[in-house]
């Protein structure tokens, strides 16, 4: 009810669950909960990541990982919206394409790894394949329900002031479905997080995934939790800029107005 | 009339990609990529009732049992950290640290606690596939008309009802998009937990056909899983139409236009 | 009794200050019928939020019956001025009526009896299984007051109600709000831009002036309690109180203006 | 670079061909490593690149379509693509079992308290393998055979081998077959070995092989033969120096210190044992693994 | 010319059927001012989308300038029943109100100063940059029709556009449109359910039956062409008109009942 703005800096309290979380994984083990080879507490893993953190392969495979996913994720989104909007906005394709966009959909990534692999070995062009191919489907999705959502009073003035296609497009669609396209995007930004990972994992391109490999197959436990943790923090700090742009461009919208005033 | 107009307009890109296809293919040599035709005759020698029965029923109970858990944890959890400011900064952070965690590096921790049966495999399905039915429960409850709100707490529409009344159906739209989303990626995420620890199963088969290097019926498996998908979500479709019959008909009647 | 003391209300978003309303003070007894009238802007919608506490003042209160209220008091109704935003799209109109009820605990039976006369008394019996997006504005509105009357509410709060409906429509409808307070001796607070509407349906009309707003004046209306959309405007009295209330208004614009 | 070009069937550049080798980050692949680093590959003109995958899935598609010249496989599945026609030929042995019972690097173990003593117990039991229908089942149902117990009511699951150990002792599974370093480091938390099914299986029994296109065996013959060449050399030099192999696993694993010292190595002939493959040739054969029997001649150089 | 012959729309979603427009016909010439009255729920703004060429009616036709329209015209502009939903949410009340005129291709300075004199001709040049959701209610309808004037249409459609402002605000706006279409011959359908407005705007005053729906009657009104608010309504032949639509209305009401 009150004001929005009370508790001074807004991460904080995301800091806290964080922390909740660490103290979790510290104790479980320590109170033998569970087996601390298979879990080891929290200052173990810190240990191991401070010592990948030191290593030049550590940086260069992060590197690695960063780009597949920001160029996976690029193709996808700005593909996945495209796409959306076209489909979205002509009724006779939405109709056409339908099927065929629920009948590849499911298919998994993973049964396409053959098929990446025949096409481009282990490199980055497998890993792209499969990232692109699972985020566009979430981006995909997302713009397709939020072009329906297009308020039908605020599309009819557009009709009756005789918008251009364009126009339409830009001034109306694109507003509407913008919430979603937010919603779809932080979908694909970790689907195409972990994909990027699982793919260097199974196919071996170099990367994160790759490391996490090695050191699961070397038992290498705290190191192998380390490198998860990268992954997830990646997935933190994506979250986080993500936020920022859509407080950015939805200051309008509801859900984020709603926070502001009242 | 319609309706057959409207089975021509599902089928007509499948039949085209397909025809393509097996032109295409038809005298390809790659070991990989078989010619449709191949592809065609394995699907038919592969998936006997029998086999049916031994690896798509389990599957699909996993599935159903993973995406409906996912349903209500996504739901709940969403309509929680969407209505509370407060849960949300505080939850969200972790959200996205387990979101960006790959399925398959978890696997492993996930069996320590849950074993290697069907239930390890529910819980990767319910990992993976519970993200978009949160996030987009999340932003749906986050949009909820202002007016709406108010009229609810006006008239004393709390608690229970708000949640039922108001908030839920308000939000279901978006929240259908999300369940639509969880849908697919639960497909996905059963072949996936169904090569680790497993013994039957379509995910299963499918990887035991590629190791084995039976290609044509690898790829009659991976045909199998797109009609899967399509066939749930076609059922998913229908229960869809069904349940937001009055936002399909606020959509609808302004559309009659032009 | 309801107490308006000193409320003051700054919104405040965007960037963008408005003081919506600058030091409203006035009470409104038990029972009693208090049309709000003020130029378009001038906070009227906000002042009944304050009051209906949705919405927090900046500072100033409201009390009713000496308490202070920190949200929504029980047994209020409030017909919102975005009509068609506060009925639910995923109800029929039956429903939208009858949920406030069922929170209310009323049996079954009274409430189908409710609806009905509250449905019939708007005119829109015949529309009771049709959804709001099917309903033309006026009619949305007429649901959006037979939810309040349904309701019987202790204290009846309405926004500019009949804003979207006809002449004669209105005039029906005056009626009916001026019998259900008789009958129930509910309070009610009823904003409108129509004069004659003040005039002719309050007890009192409180006018507010233009931003900054205060109350520029008070009134208190000494027609006969029993009063005909004929004769009681035809009354000379009835004049000459919309014409005082007119320049009022007037004196608050050339004020805002100069 | 873009490899996928350079790489593309071993262009020469310069006299020096580029190769590319898909393996498994595992012990098992160290000799190559020890030979690329040695400069054993370099001095045949051979520029090596490995690549490494979590396992045969992205191997053999890479080596059929041209991406990688080479690759390690486990010679079970390389029967399995036998069998179906796989375009693929061994050039060089991979790994071999020490042949020592108790000291070999692959082995069935279980829990410490386990009342399972010998190979005869594990009839009826659940025992993980980390693929199905390969190398681990059959291996293992003819280490139980010979112990005189059931084999063919065995409950085999599948699973990494990095997770065996917790299954095992969180009594998800009876008995895990295993491999190094997973083996010590459940033999060290107390768990004990009931059987050495390769050691079972064959004397000497090779088990991966380095392998390659048929194409490329027509196309380029010659690198084809150098790869052999340097592949023996490094074997003979890894089996020669079991220390420095313990220290070249830093290189591309991340086992500990402790462990690395630890763990039982392989054999590294440079002579594939044609008769111990053709023993797991039946055995697969007889458990069903092949469709048909592998024809060796075609497979084996 | 606008011609409107036998129009019919039956609207059929969910299962209801509602014959909203039975049988119109009428003629609006270049450069009239026709006021539509009727009972709420009628189907005015049914009519008027069907004469914007927003929706299909089901049978009958509508003409302008001889061809039959199959989408919304060129120069047209529409005020929307639902200003408050007309506005798109995600601009500001002059990115609203200038939009159209980018998509008309308008240059910037003529552009920047048609805003500005639409704004500040209902009132609003102190707050054209706030969002519509800042607004009351009135002040969004000003912008619907700052927006549609700003337009400089050469057909004006109007639904109601007056229902949320204040008598004195209502009195300006009523001079401004009749101005507008004085100053640039526009064509004028204005529905309105206020009968002394549709007088004293209308040159015409065309009075639609309740459901189902034929036009009742149709009325010159030879008021002269300079209005005034006081003078013109004070008029006995204005008196006398607006007791002709009163009762023809009544007519029509009592025929639906009856
Ligand atoms: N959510 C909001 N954020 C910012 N300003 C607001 C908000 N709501 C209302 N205002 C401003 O407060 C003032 C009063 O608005 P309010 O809606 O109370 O007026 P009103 O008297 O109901 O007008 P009307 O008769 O046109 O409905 C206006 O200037 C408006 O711009
Ligand atoms: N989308 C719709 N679906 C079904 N019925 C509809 C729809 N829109 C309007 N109707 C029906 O058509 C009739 C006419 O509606 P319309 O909105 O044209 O009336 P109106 O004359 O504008 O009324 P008001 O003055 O109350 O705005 C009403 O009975 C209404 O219920
Ligand atoms: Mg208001
Ligand atoms: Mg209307």
């Amino acid at each position: 009810m009150t004001s929005a703005r009370r508790g001074g800096n807004p991460a904080r309290p995301g800091l806290a669950g964080l922390a909740g979380l660490l103290l979790i994984v510290e104790l479980l083990p320590r109170l033998r909960l569970v087996n601390d080879r298979f879990l080891p507490p929290t200052s173990r893993i810190a240990a191991a990541l401070a010592d990948e953190v030191s290593t030049s392969t550590f940086w260069h495979s992060l590197g690695e990982t960063l780009y597949a996913w920001a160029i996976g994720l690029v193709v996808a989104v700005v593909a996945g919206v495209l796409a959306g909007l076209v489909i979205g906005s002509v009724p006779l394709l939405r109709a056409l394409t339908a099927s065929t966009v629920e009948f590849l959909r499911p298919i998994p990534s993973v049964a396409l790894i053959p098929l990446a692999v025949l096409l481009y070995g282990t490199q980055l062009g497998s890993t792209l394949l499969l990232v692109c191919y699972a985020a566009f489907w979430q981006v995909l999705v997302q713009v397709l329900y939020g072009v329906a959502d297009v308020d039908p009073v605020a599309e009819e003035t557009a009709r009756s002031f005789r918008f251009s296609a364009w126009g339409r497009v830009r001034h109306v669609l694109w507003p509407t479905a913008l919430p979603y396209v937010f919603t779809g995007f932080r979908l694909a930004a970790s689907v195409a997080l972990v994909l990027t990972v699982t793919a260097e994992l199974v196919i071996g391109a170099p990367g994160l995934g790759k490391e996490i490999a090695t050191a699961q197959n070397s038992d290498a436990v705290a190191t192998m939790y380390a490198l998860i943790v990268v992954t997830g923090a990646l997935g933190v700090v994506i979250n986080l800029l993500t936020r920022t742009g859509e407080r950015r461009l939805l200051a309008w919208h509801q859900s984020v107005r709603g926070e502001v005033t009242v | 009339m319609d309706v057959l107009k409207k089975i021509g307009s599902a089928v007509a890109l499948p039949v085209l990609l397909f025809a393509g296809w097996f032109l295409l293919s038809d005298g390809s040599a790659s070991f990989y990529a078989p010619p449709l035709r191949q592809i065609l005759t394995a699907f038919a020698d592969t998936w006997q009732p029998e086999r049916l029965r031994a690896d798509v029923a389990p599957s699909l109970l996993r599935l159903l049992a993973g995406f409906l858990v996912a349903a209500l944890i996504g739901v709940g959890l969403g309509v929680a950290v969407g209505l509370n400011r407060r849960l949300r900064a505080v939850l969200e952070p972790v959200l996205e640290f387990f979101r960006a965690i790959p399925p398959p590096v978890l696997v492993p921790v996930i069996m320590l606690f849950a074993g290697i049966g069907d239930g390890m495999k529910v819980i990767v399905i319910v990992f993976g596939c519970v993200w978009p039915i949160l996030l987009n429960t999340v932003e749906g409850v986050r949009a909820v008309d202002s007016v709406v709100l108010d009229t609810a707490r006006a008239y004393g529409v709390t608690g229970p009802a708000r949640l039922t009344r108001v908030i839920l159906p308000s939000a279901s739209p978006q929240i259908a998009a999300g369940l639509r989303q969880a849908l697919s990626i639960a497909i996905i995420l059963m072949v996936i937990s169904e090569m680790f620890a497993s013994s039957n199963g379509l995910g299963f088969a499918v990887v035991q056909f590629q190791r084995s290097f039976a290609i044509p019926e690898m790829w009659s498996g991976i045909i199998l899983l797109g009609l899967l998908g399509f066939a749930l979500s076609l059922v998913f479709r229908l229960a869809e139409r069904w349940a937001l019959r009055w936002y399909e008909g606020l959509r609808a009647t302004r559309r009659r236009a032009g | 009794m309801l107490e308006v003391k000193g409320l003051r209300k700054v919104y405040s978003s965007g960037g963008r200050e408005v003081e919506a309303l600058r030091d409203l003070t006035f009470t409104v007894d038990n029972g009693d019928l208090v049309c709000l009238v003020g130029p378009s802007g001038c906070g009227k919608t906000t002042l009944l939020r304050c009051v209906s506490g949705l919405l927090m003042p900046t500072s100033g209160e409201v009390r009713v019956g000496g308490r202070p209220i920190t949200g929504p008091p029980p047994g209020m109704a409030v017909v919102f001025q975005e009509y068609g935003r506060s009925l639910f799209p995923w109800m029929n109109v039956r429903d939208n009526v009858e949920l406030p009820l069922k929170q209310k605990k009323v049996d079954r039976s009274r409430r189908r009896q409710l609806v009905d006369t509250a449905l019939d008394a708007v005119g829109l019996s015949g529309a009771a299984s049709a959804y709001p997006w099917q309903l033309s504005g006026g009619m949305q509105q007429r649901v959006a007051i037979a939810r309040a009357v349904a309701y019987e509410p202790e204290t009846l709060l309405m926004d500019e109600p009949f804003a979207a409906v006809d002449a004669q429509t209105r005039a029906d409808l005056e009626d009916l709000v001026r019998s259900l307070w008789q009958r129930l001796e509910v309070t009610v607070l009823f904003v409108t831009h129509d004069i004659d509407e003040a005039v002719y349906l309050g007890r009192r009309v409180v006018m507010l002036s233009s931003s900054p707003t205060v109350v520029q004046d008070e009134l208190v209306v000494d027609l006969p309690a029993e009063r005909d959309q004929l004769r009681t405007r035809a009354d000379p009295r009835f004049v000459e109180l919309r014409t005082r209330v007119y320049e009022q208004i007037q004196l608050a614009k050339r004020a805002a203006a100069g | 670079g873009s490899d996928k070009d350079s790489g593309g069937s071993g262009t020469s550049s310069g006299g020096v061909d580029n190769v590319t080798v898909g393996i498994i980050p595992i012990i098992d692949v160290a000799p190559i490593y020890l030979g690329q680093s040695k400069g054993f590959f370099k001095s045949r003109d051979i520029e090596l690149k490995l690549e490494a995958g979590q396992g045969g899935a992205a191997i053999v598609p890479g080596v059929v379509s041209g991406q990688f010249q080479f690759g390690f496989s486990n010679l079970t599945s390389l029967m399995v693509a036998q069998t179906k026609n796989v375009p693929v030929k061994v050039v060089a042995a991979g790994v071999s079992s020490t042949g020592e019972q108790g000291k070999d690097f692959g082995a069935v173990v279980v829990k410490g308290g386990s009342p399972i003593k010998t190979a005869k117990d594990l009839a009826g039991k659940k025992i993980s393998v980390n693929t199905l229908k390969n190398i681990g089942d059959t291996a293992t149902r003819n280490s139980v055979r010979k112990a005189g117990g059931d084999d063919k009511s065995i409950d085999f699951v599948e699973m990494p081998f990095p997770t065996m150990q917790a299954a095992l002792e969180g009594g998800q599974i009876d008995a895990a077959w295993v491999v190094e370093p997973q083996l010590s480091s459940i033999k060290a938390a107390g768990g004990r070995e009931v059987a050495s099914t390769f050691v079972d299986a064959a004397p000497d029994l090779t088990i991966a092989a380095y392998f390659t296109a048929q194409k490329l065996i027509a196309d380029k013959p010659d690198v084809v033969k150098r790869f052999t060449e340097a592949m023996n050399e490094s074997m003979t030099y890894a089996d020669a120096h079991p220390d420095e192999v313990r220290q070249i696993l830093t290189a591309y694993t991340k086992i500990d210190d402790k462990t690395r010292a630890a763990v039982v190595l392989p054999k590294w002939p440079t002579e594939i044992n044609k008769a111990s493959v053709q023993t797991v040739a039946d055995l697969g054969t007889q458990d069903g693994i092949f469709a048909s029997a592998p024809d060796l001649g075609k497979l084996l150089p």
